[in-house]
């Protein structure tokens, strides 16, 4: 079951993301990647990832999206705005884009892994456990992502502003 | 790389910092200011009143009221009819105080025709009881419609609940419930039916504590204050110099009504105040002080009613229609005769040339000049703001356009 | 019902009889038919003949034609015959007695499944892989081997057999449960609007819907749902017509989603996620983009205006929302919504709500913030009708539209589940169990005998009290919406960022330190102190409780008395 | 069975949906386009994190690590549509290649 939940939400993730390339409509490249993101929560699920799944719905999905969507209404005048590449560059690019999924794949299926790669392990680090980390080993990096943050609220609304 | 639409883009971009009353306004994001209709067809515009809306955002640069969807000639109907017949044409101007603009237009032929003097007391007293009647069920309508501009549902049916009974009232003097054409030339068209003096007053028992009722639901609502309160300032100097009457001007705190300054129909037998806004939640002129001196006008209202029945008492058996007001030739002179209406001062200018049909009429309609002044108030204001303020003002669209 | 009109029933009285006579003659083909194939299924099938090849047969033609004969000849039952059902429908109470035959049927249908469940999973599995040949999936329970298991408590009925087979896979069972969900989803709306339209005529002092359906007007949302999915469907050629369709979609589907992680009961729960509070949130969150796109995609400035204050309200609304949720998780220790529901069992005194004044005053944060989030009013402003005509949905029209307020009601569904399961003790009823068996005990009913079991049932929690708790709080949302006049968008975000966010920040700060001075650190005077608030919140909640009651009391008593009376002027010659 | 998934199998759509991220980023020609390429991207790396975490090293880090990169990407995100705003605002566009000039 758990692998035709792989096949079905990679399918998605995928068509998704060849659909954010493909669509020349910016607002319809945000709705692909609505999918994609949605694709990759529900690969999280079935890789027991709860957490991150629905970290990923709800800072994602329900966020930056709305953030991007938001942008995007600001900033074109109309639905059918779309800027367009010149067909060298997308030749190009797409050229670039194959010889690197190519290689990686490759990379990736060559490569001797340290562990048997298809025997999952049993156990998966619950919300708790992952909460303890993050409070406990991970105390620093969490802080300062706080403080980040904080950089990033006000350096946006700073940004944001016209120059009085 | 240039396309198209980058083009329009930059060349229809207008200057971000807008000039306006001498202020400069700075936003705080890049945005593009956008022309919105509001209307003709909209649920805020209390009929077909359009108005261009110039927007940043939620924010409403300008708004033009563009009216003229529902013009019917009236006025030049008037050069073809004889007054009598004219009477059917003014209930359709302000179609919610249809009994004003009688009474309005039959004042001003008597006028002319000097039939003022003949006609009998108990047809004033039937006039100013009916006209106070209608003024509380014209108030009642603006004060539901001015509950569902800023988003209130319920007062709207509570209105509408006590003004059906004063339209039963109304059914059962002259037949109609919308337009009456009751108030006529030389008097009323017919005398009060049976027990209408105890039903009416009993009608007024039961609306005065009503009025209360609407004070709890929406007047002192904190979210309706802070809807209306110290929006759509208009002071008492500004109202004057745009020919602001009625409610729209008393809000205003100018304390202008033509019933006290210039009493028609006998006005002057009556004991009543005029209320004026105070600022009592706000500045002097805002939307909250329009809508409560409509309140306390219909509690004025009862007041007048209540003398009118008691004064009715002593006069049953006369006449109240004047044999002439058929008849009537209007003489080789004009007239301009305005008198109180719920929405503010209803003029009408007759000119007569001895015929039986005026050479011509024209009417200064309260809701027209009241709307003049939308251009200057809906200025900075917030996109809700708009619908508070025409709401405030109460226009009706059959008057503006005529 | 008998107010829908059917042209081709309606269309004269000669051609009427003929259409109905051929009607019933249809329907008594489809009665003897499909009557034939349940015998058959029923008797053709012997014992020995049991084979798993034969299961996507039976499955599809037997079972499938039956089911499929039954529901078809029901349906045309009603059309043919709406005349006479009408007139049993237009009886009083039928509603009542549907509605509550509605409930004790799904309850039934619930316990079945469970049954059935529990059977397949207790038997023994056969011996070997097993594939169907279509079926690539290998499976334990052989059609044979449920037979034998059915044949040990006494069914001998072999087409059993093959109906039970598709149940041993959990998918199966799923798409079961997801059946129950959806159909309690299509429930909220079609209840809920109507019950909304009740309400608010009862605000207004007027009747609402009165005639579909006899009593009340009950069957008036089927009846505008039929309706709407006959009106004609526009799609604005200037705008992005994919987006438009696909707008619906996101903004539906997400609620729905929601109700995958929201526990009904202890075990009346579709996915016990260990994240249930955050998905649903998750979800609810979601459902702003399908807003946005919707007025987006319309290409109507009234509709952009909506989705970008859905956009702003929402977004800035899911924060004071969030971290007033914190504070129950903090006192519960759990994100579960089982664990923290369960956490609160025990009499009304242990409920959240009552538990600190920190969390007291988080309640209604949160709930004055899931109303922004529902776009309810006073915060109906993305869908304000006196300003912006209707906002993002002002281009939809017909079944679309219908859609949206689908998943409109669903979330106010959600919201008010989650206020229940995290403030107000989820499913636990208000009276402690223990007091339950020793009332029971003293009537002389044994707790465990049937009485005992049913009123355990009712009173002690269930999905039942949760249902009725989570009702409560969506009708406070009705009221509040009929009541009070909207607010500005400037005020809304007001109230959000300077108001509550600040409040619930110290809420949850001042709620964590409390939990740290009573549970931690066991401060002895905070300790006093947090039972005398404890049990004077308490106390004001039973008032509170009490005032309601009253005050509904008095209205139902006295309901001449709201609406407006005047006798006489029903004497005037003119009415 | 061929089809069963392992490790791999993320990793090969990790790097499908990286490189499709990296032509999103080189195509589009609206800075938004390539704000949405950057986050494909940051979502493949999320996927190989999550997926070694499940196959191989075991306890949680993977988790963690893909917490701090959804976090940074908001961060980023809206910080990057902040500066399209400033950007937007000085040219009018918001097509990258028209972002050219130093003075601002």
């Amino acid at each position: 079951m758990d692998d035709l939940a792989f096949y079905i939400f990679a399918a998605v993730s995928l068509l998704s993301a060849i659909g954010i390339v493909a669509s020349s409509n910016i607002v319809r490249s945000a709705v692909c990647l609505l999918g994609t993101l949605g694709g990759v929560a529900c690969l999280y699920f079935v890789l027991d990832a709860n957490l991150l799944a629905v970290i990923q719905l709800i800072v994602y999905a329900g966020g930056t999206l709305v953030l991007m969507v938001f942008g995007i209404m600001l900033t074109s005048k109309s639905p059918w705005v779309g800027f367009r590449a010149t067909r060298g560059q997308v030749a190009g690019a797409v050229l670039v884009a194959i010889l690197m999924a190519v290689g990686i794949s490759t990379l990736v299926l060559t490569a001797e892994w340290s562990q048997s790669a298809n025997a999952p392990l049993k156990t998966s680090p619950s919300v708790a456990e992952v909460g303890e980390m993050l409070l406990t080993d991970y105390l620093v990096p969490f802080e300062v992502a706080s403080v980040l943050l904080l950089v990033v609220m006000i350096g946006a609304a700073y940004l944001a502003r016209t120059e009085k | 790389m240039k396309t198209d639409a980058v083009d329009i883009v930059l060349e229809s971009q207008p200057d971000i910092n807008v000039e306006l009353n001498g202020s400069q306004i700075q936003h705080d994001l890049p945005t593009e200011e956008m022309l919105v209709n509001m209307g003709p067809q909209h649920p805020a515009t209390h009929g077909v009143l359009r108005i261009v809306l110039r927007t940043d955002g939620e924010m409403v640069l300008e708004a033009v009221p563009h009216i003229g969807y529902l013009h019917r000639c009236a006025e030049k109907i008037g050069e073809t009819v004889a007054p009598y017949q004219y009477i059917p044409y003014t209930d359709r101007m302000d179609y919610l105080a249809g009994m004003n603009n009688n009474l309005g237009f039959a004042l001003a032929v008597e006028k002319l025709t000097g039939l003022e003097q003949e006609i009998s007391k108990r047809a004033t007293y039937i006039r100013i009881i009916f006209a106070e009647l209608n003024r509380i069920a014209s108030h009642l309508v603006a004060f539901g419609t001015y509950g569902l501009d800023i988003g209130a549902i319920t007062p709207f049916l509570y209105a509408f609940r006590e003004r059906e009974y004063i339209l039963d009232l109304f059914e059962s003097a002259c037949g109609a419930r919308l337009t009456y054409s009751y108030i006529t030339i030389g008097g009323v068209t017919d005398d009060l039916p049976d027990k209408f003096v105890e039903i009416c007053s009993e009608f007024l028992d039961y609306f005065e504590p009503k009025v209360k009722e609407y004070n709890n639901l929406l007047s002192h609502n904190h979210i309706f204050v802070k809807r209306t309160a110290d929006i759509g300032v208009i002071t008492g100097e500004e109202a004057l110099d745009y020919g602001l009457t009625g409610p729209v001007l008393r809000g205003s705190g100018v304390r202008w009504d033509l019933r006290k300054v210039r009493p028609h129909c006998s006005y002057d037998e009556f004991e009543f105040d005029v209320p004026v806004g105070q600022g009592l939640k706000g500045t002097v002129g805002d939307c909250w002080d329009r809508y409560i001196v409509r309140i306390q006008e219909m509690e004025q209202s009862v007041k007048i009613i209540r003398q009118a029945l008691e004064k009715l008492r002593g006069t049953e058996g006369q006449d109240v229609l004047h044999k002439k007001g058929k008849t009537i030739k209007l003489p080789d002179d004009d007239i301009y005769f305005e008198i109180e209406n719920p929405r503010g001062q209803l003029g009408f200018y007759v000119q007569g040339n001895g015929a039986a049909i005026p050479a011509r009429v024209k009417a200064r309609g309260p809701s027209f000049c009241n709307l003049c002044v939308t251009d200057k108030v809906c200025r900075d204001v917030l996109l809700a703001d708009v619908a508070a303020i025409i709401g405030s003002l109460d226009v009706v669209m059959g008057e503006v356009d005529r | 019902m008998s107010q829908i009109t059917l042209p081709w029933i309606e269309k004269s009285p000669e051609t009427l009889s003929g259409y109905r006579r051929k009607a019933i003659l249809l329907l008594f083909v489809l009665a003897v038919g499909h009557l034939g194939i349940a015998l058959v299924s029923l008797f053709a099938f012997k014992p020995g003949q049991l084979a798993d090849w034969k299961i996507p047969f039976v499955l599809a033609l037997v079972l499938g034609a039956s089911l499929a004969g039954m529901a078809f000849t029901a349906g045309a039952f009603g059309v043919v015959f709406y005349r006479i059902i009408g007139k049993f429908l237009r009886w009083s109470y039928v509603a009542f007695a549907l509605f509550l035959g509605g409930v004790v049927g799904a309850c039934l249908i619930v316990w079945l499944h469970a049954e059935i469940f529990t059977f397949i999973k207790g038997l023994s599995a056969a011996e070997g892989e097993h594939r169907v040949w279509l079926l690539a999936v290998p499976y334990d329970h052989t059609v044979r081997n449920i037979y034998a298991g059915l044949e040990a408590i006494g069914v001998e009925v072999p087409v059993l057999a093959y109906a039970l087979w598709p149940l041993q896979f959990e998918f199966i069972r799923d798409l079961v449960a997801l059946g129950g969900i959806i159909g309690f989803i299509s429930i909220i709306p079609a209840f809920g609007i109507w019950w909304e339209r009740k309400v608010s005529a009862r605000i207004q002092s007027r009747m609402g819907p009165m005639r579909v359906g006899g009593w009340h007007g009950w069957l008036q949302s089927p009846a505008d749902g039929l309706k709407l999915i006959f009106k004609e469907d526009i799609i604005p050629p200037e705008g992005d017509p994919l987006l438009f369709r696909l707008a619906v979609y996101i903004t539906f589907v997400p609620p729905i989603c929601a109700f995958l992680a929201l526990p009904f009961a202890a075990a009346w729960v579709f996915r016990d996620l260990d994240v249930a509070l955050i998905f649903i949130l998750a979800m609810l969150g979601i459902e702003v983009v399908g807003v946005i796109l919707a007025g987006w995609a319309s290409n109507n400035k009234w509709a952009v205006y909506g989705s970008m204050r859905e956009a702003c309200q929402m977004v800035s609304y899911e924060i004071p929302m969030g971290m007033s949720l914190l504070i129950p998780i903090m006192m519960a220790g759990s994100l579960k919504l089982t664990d923290i529901a369960g956490a609160q069992a025990g009499g009304f005194w242990n409920w959240f709500v009552f538990a600190n004044p920190w969390c007291f005053i988080a309640f209604f944060t949160y709930y004055c913030a899931a109303l922004a989030s529902c776009k309810r009013a006073p915060f109906d402003l993305p869908e304000s009708e006196s300003e912006l005509v209707a906002g993002f949905l002002t281009e939809y029209s017909g079944f679309r539209w219908s859609l949206f307020f689908f998943g409109e009601y669903a979330a106010m569904f959600i919201v008010a589940g989650l206020a229940v399961i995290l403030f107000l003790g989820g499913w636990s009823s208000p009276i402690p169990e223990a007091w339950i068996n020793s009332f029971l005990t003293a009537v002389g009913a044994s707790p465990d005998g049937f009485f005992g079991t049913l009123a355990r049932g009712l009173l002690a929690g269930g999905p039942i009290i949760f249902v009725l708790k989570a009702t409560f709080l969506f009708y406070v949302q009705l009221w509040v919406r009929w009541t009070l006049p909207r607010v500005r968008i400037d005020q809304v975000l007001y109230a959000c960022v300077q108001v509550m966010l600040p409040l619930v920040m110290v809420l949850l700060l001042a709620n964590t330190l409390w939990i740290l001075g009573t549970d931690h650190l066991q401060w002895g005077w905070l300790n006093v102190i947090d039972g005398i608030l404890h049990w004077i919140l308490v106390g004001i909640g039973v008032i509170v409780a009490l005032a309601i009651l009253c005050i509904a009391l008095y209205g139902f008593k006295n309901n001449k008395r709201l609406v407006g009376q005047l006798a006489v002027v029903d004497q005037l010659p003119g009415s | 069975m061929i089809l069963a998934v392992g490790l791999n199998h993320y990793l090969v759509l990790s790097a499908l949906i990286f490189s499709l991220g990296v032509l999103c980023m080189a195509t589009k020609r609206n800075a938004i386009g390539i704000l949405i390429g950057v986050e494909l991207v940051l979502n493949a790396a999320n996927i190989n994190l999550v997926a070694f975490s499940k196959y191989n090293a075991g306890v949680g880090d993977g988790h963690i690590f893909a917490v701090f990169v959804i976090l940074l990407a908001a961060a980023e995100a809206a910080l990057a549509i902040a500066i399209f705003m400033n950007f937007y605002n000085t040219l009018r566009t918001i097509d990258v290649d028209r972002g050219d000039e130093l003075r601002g």
